[in-house]
């Protein structure tokens, strides 16, 4: 086999779910065209340098990026070269030679969804929201669910609560603190966005009894009795997507992925699946049909959820 | 209880300590132990007190031959040690530190302090000895924690007493009721083994003397059978250097005037102390260690802060000067501490040679350092204060003790500074080096140099002050002149209240 | 001979035989192909296409040679300063905030921005020793909470007011390419190895031939000898910090405009280049000429362990183990400074 | 916010759970000082317990054989901690740093090639230390929030430090291990191997951090991420230096932190950026060593 496909993990890939459909999209891909598909975890900024520059260097003819973390890896080592191709999934570069490539989510749609949801569901009408780090993309997920709770209920007031600490993505203690405070200070419904610390909010769920929402992929059975939804995030499909793109020959592939185009989803929003999917929300009809309302509206154009990355 | 030592060996690395050594300990009888610093003394009752293992030799109690693990098999066999250095836990109590290593517990390990009082109340009755048993150590006078060494021998019940030195901090009426309980301890059956450096001692008390020297047994004699001279040519293998001679000379001005000093000290002030050093004198300070010499000196040399009071050197204040400028000014410091004080022991000799003058022109050219003016500044002081070592590039922890003081001795002294501090300037180096020392120290009077000694040897004290301080508890107790020093009245002062020993 | 074999080659012996046998165990543990692994780790850290990993162990070797020579400083004179991270950080703090907003000609700011740097590392050292003397903390642990206000206030700077919104992370923006350090032609080196090179001879130079070395070294040997012969020791103490977080803060300076471009809130803490420089410095016994040696040693176990990690699937963190090991097994062995003996010593100065 | 957060039930809670893994390590640590151990690899020692507990718990299937793991993995470090330190005679610092290194070399380590993750390790086998309600503690006011309800380990973490005291003043090896840091040429004399001694307090020490570890990875949460001791460790060092290792002034301390670690969480919710709240412990811990250094200097000086 001569042809390689290299992923590279910004951070460990662990339990972050994110992470590991960036693994699974690449080997899907790479089955798919008859190369191998090597994994390479990095764990801090040199790291993330020296593994696309070993990955370059392995003759890697594909290298797919999961993160932001990537921009100035890519800018810096893609121009000299022009045979290795680039995938940056979740974030683009300005000034893109042709090699490279990206595919980028719009998440506040779906969370905007979420936050719709809690709105409707909160009794406190006060909404919490447990994030790793205070990092304008994490505001894609913060603040798409806050200025959806709001939409929907303006007498909503949100709690934005961060995990912060030595390592804020992958903290499951710090993270069910949080949501214990929030909880406490009288959110009756959170929703997590920590990577590896949701498993701590779905433990506060349990001793605190309240409402949690989760990102990425189906995290309900984890937790029944309190897990109402989460949004899905198909990297998988997005990376092959990519992949048969940039192996047709395209060059500066982008792709821009939201509801319409199903690369962000939340649970519910289909039929499909949602018998099984044992989240709340499928009992919820109210809340489903009021959803799948504000969905199509966001899908046909009418409304837009404005992106919180480049506010402020 | 009769205990053998027989064709005992021990070995440090390539130093032979003890060689084929064999003593003899009976009930009833006080059998003294003597020789130089290093001959072998300590080492020889560490293997009886089963500390050390020898490479060759025996131990015997009785006729049967004892194979020691440990000290605990010792102690379990009625051996008892009363070591050189205290081997207390000054922040307990005593009663704490007698029973260490030997409490009685009950089943979970706990200690049963109240056996333990009883127990020390009925050796208190039977040698007429004790100390309050629930003060703390830090809180005892030396004489005080050398009752409590023995106390803690006692407990454990020794048939054989070993004490290594137990004079060596004790004033003279001291040492003479230790003498007292000693007598007792005898006359109950005991044996006792005396290690001391002081021959009249040997003479007043000992039954029997073996004389050690360089790690080998040189004789073993009853005290009847033997003199003090016999011994001390023994110990030194050889006739005793001539007495020091020090001619009597007119002092010039005041050198260092020290008025009204007073230093935060181990709980509580030391002084005030007025006092003053003229050219061409030796002012000695005596006085039982911890009895503030320490803060005295260190806040002299600027070591440590003071409290009240002023001291000048020529006439300046020494009020607010560092270490360094004081010595600038015309100050060297001999400190009692080689190892940790006086020397850095990782450093070759050149640099330790070379401390203090690494800023003057001759050692530094604009940033860098003459090395090769460290080296023969070594050199020279290697040669003219007969420095035995390897070379000027040698570490200096290789350095036995007697030549790391000529060391220290040698850099400070070559300053030539007006005021010249030693503290305990020969503590634990050997005849040859002591006289050496000794020497220079006067050649440094006559030369008109101011000397402040301060010495917890008496006898260093007597031999070469002009004038004596005496210390007791933080304050000046007397000051003799070199004419009307005596040993005894000395003595008296160094002790004036602390009558702990009750014999019975 | 006879002696000498036993007291010297022996345990040296043994200390290879133990090591070997944990790599051995661990690699078990691992279930990994031992030959494939030894390779995996050897072209990891000295091999690859144009010898590009090599040169990736270099790069790593900088900063952590960088980071030994700034504890080499302390730890000869008796201090142990173990708050190397907080200088690093607050050092590229400042090289990002001078590149990212001095105007001027690329070769200015990268100066400035390696002075301001050098100024910030330094100053950040020497409040821990101010604390040490005029407060009494030990140095050891002062230094080391000095690393945790260091990060955060980094991670504040960068996550909020410096903070470049549009590239996702909290990190500050681009420097300008004219004030990048220049790399090795046809290589991706850049010459920030040369300023530690420098430095490295610099270190030499200071530790032996110069006065102050002296009284440094003076002061950690024996620190009581110091004080009572006079040495000015308080000036020793802030002297050899200021050098020592200046060579720490010129380190985040190279990091900054040779390697990363900009600052991100993380970047110089998570790499463990701190603590990797510590080990290095102990490994060899602050022997000056030892330590970029020991440095680069150091960085070739992490970049073959992350080589052994891409071939043979063995968990990269076998370099932080084995980098413990090693020190484990020579750390009875170091001679020179005690250094727990002299942790918690107060000074009793007036 | 004052009253209102003290008195506020779920703000109660949360204390206990911050100080017992602190109050648990500097236990140990004061075991350590007390008997002259220098012992700074206290953050390695929780580490390496919370990994064991949770493979103790996973693989044995109960919280109480993760609790034995955890002492098992902590005391292994003591054990490696005497063996470097005390027989080949390394310098307490160096082995501490490295055994620190070690630790975080070894748990990620194992967790990957045992569990085959990264990152944290999750599984509903792992059982933990769920709360323990006392009825007639419950419905006391603000005590009973703080106190009630939480894992056997705070429980039993409140009790050593109680009887690590009496252990000091009264038990042979307490006495003994003072002996070990004060003089230990005493203990030689009196025929006991000092070194014998430290090695218990290592062990002690090893185990109390390792229980330390489980309140974090199977009481606190059950699972186990990678550094999950996050500088505790370090805390717990602190700690023991400014008590000189007197286990009721440990117990002080810890409670001290925990509060004002537990704070930090709950005054997130005012605003604050993020970096302010995480930092509150460390500037707490050095304002405290500040002030209690300050005071002792100006005693003794
Ligand atoms: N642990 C040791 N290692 C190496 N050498 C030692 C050790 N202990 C003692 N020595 C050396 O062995 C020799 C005998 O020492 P010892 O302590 O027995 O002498 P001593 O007769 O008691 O002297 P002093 O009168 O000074 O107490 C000395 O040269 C000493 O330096
Ligand atoms: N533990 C040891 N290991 C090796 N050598 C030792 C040891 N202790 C002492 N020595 C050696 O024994 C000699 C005397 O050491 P000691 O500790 O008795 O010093 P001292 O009392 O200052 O000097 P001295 O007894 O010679 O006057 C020195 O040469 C020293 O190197
Ligand atoms: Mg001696
Ligand atoms: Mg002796």
């Amino acid at each position: 086999q001569d042809k390689l496909f290299v992923y590279v993990s910004p951070d460990v890939i662990g339990v972050n779910a994110f992470l590991k459909m960036g693994q699974t999209g690449t080997e899907a891909a790479a089955a798919k065209f008859g190369a191998e598909a090597k994994t390479f975890e990095s764990s801090n900024a040199a790291s993330r340098k020296e593994n696309v520059e070993a990955a370059i260097n392995e003759g890697a003819s594909i290298i797919v990026m999961a993160g932001f973390e990537f921009n100035d890896i890519v800018t810096e080592l893609a121009p000299a070269v022009p045979d290795t191709q680039f995938l940056i999934v979740d974030q683009c570069i300005e000034n893109r030679p042709d090699n490279v490539h990206c595919a980028v989510f719009r998440e506040h749609e779906a969370t905007y969804l979420i936050g719709v949801a809690a709105g409707m569901l909160t009794k406190s009408n006060k909404v919490g929201v447990v994030s790793a780090l205070d990092i304008p993309f994490l505001h894609r997920y913060t603040d798409g669910y806050a200025a959806g709770a709001k939409a929907q209920n303006p007498a909503v007031a949100v709690d934005i609560r961060w995990v912060g600490g030595e390592n804020p993505f992958a903290d499951p203690v710090r993270a069910k603190e949080q949501a214990l405070a929030a909880s406490a200070a009288g959110s009756d419904v959170i929703f997590t966005a920590t990577s590896g610390g949701d498993f701590g909010v779905f433990e506060a769920a349990k001793e605190a009894d309240f409402k949690a929402f989760a990102v990425d992929v189906n995290l309900c059975p984890e937790d029944p009795e309190h897990m109402v939804s989460g949004t899905l995030k198909r990297v998988d499909n997005a990376i092959l997507q990519a992949v048969e793109g940039i192996e047709a020959g395209e060059k500066q592939l982008m792709l821009s992925l939201g509801l319409k185009e199903k690369g962000m989803s939340i649970i519910g929003l289909e039929d499909e699946g949602l018998a099984e999917s044992k989240c709340l929300i499928a009992s919820m009809p109210d809340v489903l049909a009021q959803v799948r309302e504000v969905a199509a509206q966001i899908e046909d154009g009418s409304l837009t959820v404005e992106d919180p990355m480049f506010a402020k | 209880m009769q205990v053998d030592l027989s064709g005992v060996t021990v070995r440090f690395g390539t130093l032979t300590a003890v060689d084929n050594v064999s003593l003899h300990f009976s009930p009833g009888e006080i059998h003294a132990v003597v020789g130089e610093n290093g001959a072998g003394k300590s080492t020889v009752m560490n293997v009886l007190f089963g500390l050390i293992k020898p490479a060759v030799g025996t131990i015997a109690i009785d006729g049967a031959e004892m194979q020691w693990r440990n000290p605990q098999d010792a102690i379990a066999r009625g051996l008892g040690m009363v070591h050189q250095h205290f081997m207390l836990q000054d922040s307990m109590s005593v009663l704490e530190n007698i029973v260490l290593c030997s409490e009685p517990v009950s089943n979970l390990g706990f200690v049963k302090f109240n056996t333990a009082r009883a127990r020390l109340r009925e050796i208190a009755e039977t040698y007429g000895i004790g100390v309050n048993p629930e003060k703390r150590i830090a809180d005892l006078s030396v004489t005080e924690r050398q009752i409590v060494e023995i106390l803690k021998v006692l407990y454990r019940d020794a048939a054989l007493l070993i004490l290594d030195e137990p004079t060596a901090v004790l004033t003279p009426q001291e040492a003479a009721s230790l003498f007292q309980i000693l007598r007792n301890f005898r006359a109950s059956g005991k044996s006792i083994a005396l290690i001391t450096h002081k021959l009249d001692e040997v003479m007043e008390i000992a039954d029997r003397v073996s004389v050690m020297r360089a790690g080998k047994l040189i004789s073993t004699k009853p005290i009847g059978e033997t003199s003090k001279a016999e011994i001390a040519r023994g110990i030194i293998g050889g006739e005793l250097p001539a007495s020091l001679t020090r001619a009597t000379q007119a002092v010039g001005e005041v050198v260092l005037a020290v008025d009204g000093l007073q230093a935060r000290g181990v709980g509580k002030t030391v002084g005030p102390v007025s006092f003053d050093v003229r050219r061409g004198e030796i002012v000695g300070i005596a006085g039982i260690s911890g009895n503030g010499q320490t803060q005295i000196i260190e806040a002299l040399v600027g070591l440590r802060a003071t409290t009240g009071g002023q001291a000048s050197l020529l006439g300046h204040t020494l009020r607010g000067l560092d270490v360094g400028a004081r010595r600038a000014l015309g100050m060297s410091y001999i400190p009692a501490d080689r190892q940790r004080v006086g020397l850095a022991l990782e450093a070759k000799v050149s640099e330790n040679a070379a401390i203090g003058r690494e800023g003057t022109k001759a050692f530094r050219n604009w940033l860098f350092i003459k090395r090769a003016a460290m080296t023969s500044f070594a050199r020279e002081l290697i040669e003219s204060y007969h420095i035995k070592v390897a070379g000027p590039n040698a570490r200096t922890s290789s350095m036995s003790g007697g030549n790391k003081q000529k060391l220290i001795v040698g850099r400070e002294l070559s300053r030539g500074t007006p005021l010249i501090i030693a503290e305990n300037p020969t503590w634990g180096v050997d005849i040859g080096a002591i006289d050496f020392i000794h020497r220079e120290l006067i050649r440094m009077r006559d030369a008109g140099h101011a000397i402040l000694l301060v010495s917890t040897e008496l006898d260093e004290v007597l031999a070469l002050s002009d004038r004596i301080l005496v210390l007791y508890e933080n304050q000046i107790a007397g000051e003799f002149a070199a004419a009307d020093a005596d040993r005894l009245a000395i003595g008296e002062l160094m002790t004036s209240r602390s009558k702990v020993v009750q014999v019975a | 001979m006879d002696i000498d074999f036993r007291n010297q080659l022996l345990p040296c012996v043994s200390v290879f035989a133990w090591i070997f046998g944990i790599l051995l165990v661990l690699m078990f543990v691992a279930n990994a192909h031992f030959g494939e692994a030894i390779s995996g780790f050897l072209n990891g850290a000295f091999g690859g296409r144009n010898l590009a990993y090599l040169l990736t162990t270099l790069s790593r070797a900088t900063l952590i040679v960088g980071m030994a020579l700034a504890v080499m400083i302390s730890f000869r004179a008796g201090l142990f300063n173990i708050g190397g991270e907080g200088q690093l950080v607050i050092g590229g703090l400042a090289a990002a905030l001078v590149g990212v907003y001095m105007p001027g000609p690329g070769w200015l700011v990268m100066a400035t921005g390696i002075v301001a740097a050098m100024a910030a590392g330094g100053l950040w050292a020497v409040l821990a020793g101010v604390m040490q003397l005029y407060v009494g903390v030990p140095l050891l642990i002062g230094s080391l909470l000095l690393n945790y206000p260091a990060r955060y206030l980094g991670s504040y700077l960068v996550g909020h007011p410096f903070r470049d919104v549009a590239s996702g992370l909290p990190q500050t923006h681009l420097v300008p390419n004219e004030a990048w350090l220049p790399l090795f032609s046809g290589t991706r080196l850049d010459m920030g190895i040369l300023f530690i090179a420098l430095m490295s001879v610099l270190a030499v130079i200071y530790c032996n031939s110069t006065v102050p070395g002296y009284r440094a070294r003076m002061n950690g040997l024996a620190p009581e000898f110091a004080r009572a012969s006079g040495l000015p020791v308080k000036r020793i103490v802030l002297q050899s910090l200021l050098m020592s977080g200046a060579i720490a803060g010129l380190v985040g300076a190279l990091a900054v405009f040779g390697l990363h471009h900009r600052f991100t809130d993380g970047m110089l803490v998570q790499p463990l280049y701190a603590w990797t420089g510590i080990i290095a410095v102990l490994l060899v016994g602050m022997v000056p000429w030892a330590v970029p040696i020991s440095g680069f040693f150091f960085a070739a176990i992490q970049t073959g362990a992350a080589g052994m990690e891409r071939t043979a699937d063995v968990p990269k963190e076998i370099g932080l183990i084995m980098q413990a090991v090693i020190i484990l097994f020579v750390a009875g062995r170091i001679s020179g400074v005690s250094l727990a003996g002299k942790s918690g010593e107060n000074d009793n100065g007036h | 916010m004052g009253i209102d957060l003290v008195l506020d039930p779920a703000f109660l809670q949360s204390v206990p759970r911050f100080l017992t893994p602190i109050l648990l390590a500097a236990l140990g640590g004061a075991i350590c000082e007390r008997a002259g151990v220098f012992n700074i690899a206290l953050e390695g020692f929780i580490l390496v317990g919370a990994f064991c507990a949770v493979l103790g718990s996973y693989f044995m299937g109960s919280e109480w054989w993760g609790a034995v793991a955890a002492m098992a993995g902590g005391v292994g470090m003591g054990l490696l901690f005497a063996e470097f330190s005390l027989r080949r005679k390394g310098d307490a610092i160096v082995v501490s740093i490295a055994l620190n290194l070690f630790a975080a070399g070894l748990t990620v380590y194992l967790l990957r090639t045992i569990f085959g993750v990264s990152g944290a390790f999750r599984d509903s086998g792992i059982k933990g230390f769920s709360g323990i309600d006392i009825p007639l503690l419950r419905d006391i006011p603000v005590l009973g929030p703080l106190l009630n309800g939480q894992s056997i380990l705070f429980y039993f973490a409140v009790f050593a430090a109680l009887a690590l005291q009496l252990f000091f003043a009264r038990h042979r090896l307490g006495l003994r291990l003072r002996a070990a840091g004060e003089n230990p040429a005493g203990l030689s004399a009196g025929g006991v191997d000092p070194q014998r001694v430290q090695l218990w307090a290592l062990v002690l020490c090893g185990a109390l951090c390792g229980l330390a570890g489980a309140q974090l990875s199977i009481a606190n949460v059950n699972l186990f991420v990678e550094n999950m001791s996050a500088g505790r460790g370090w805390i717990a060092v602190v700690a023991v230096l400014l008590t000189r290792g007197r286990p009721l002034y440990v117990l002080f301390i810890a409670v001290l932190f925990g509060f004002v670690d537990s704070l930090s969480f709950r005054i997130q919710g005012f605003g604050l950026p993020q970096q302010f709240t995480d930092v509150m412990p460390y500037l707490a811990t050095l304002i405290a060593l500040i002030v209690l250094s300050a005071w002792h200097k100006s005693k003794t000086a």
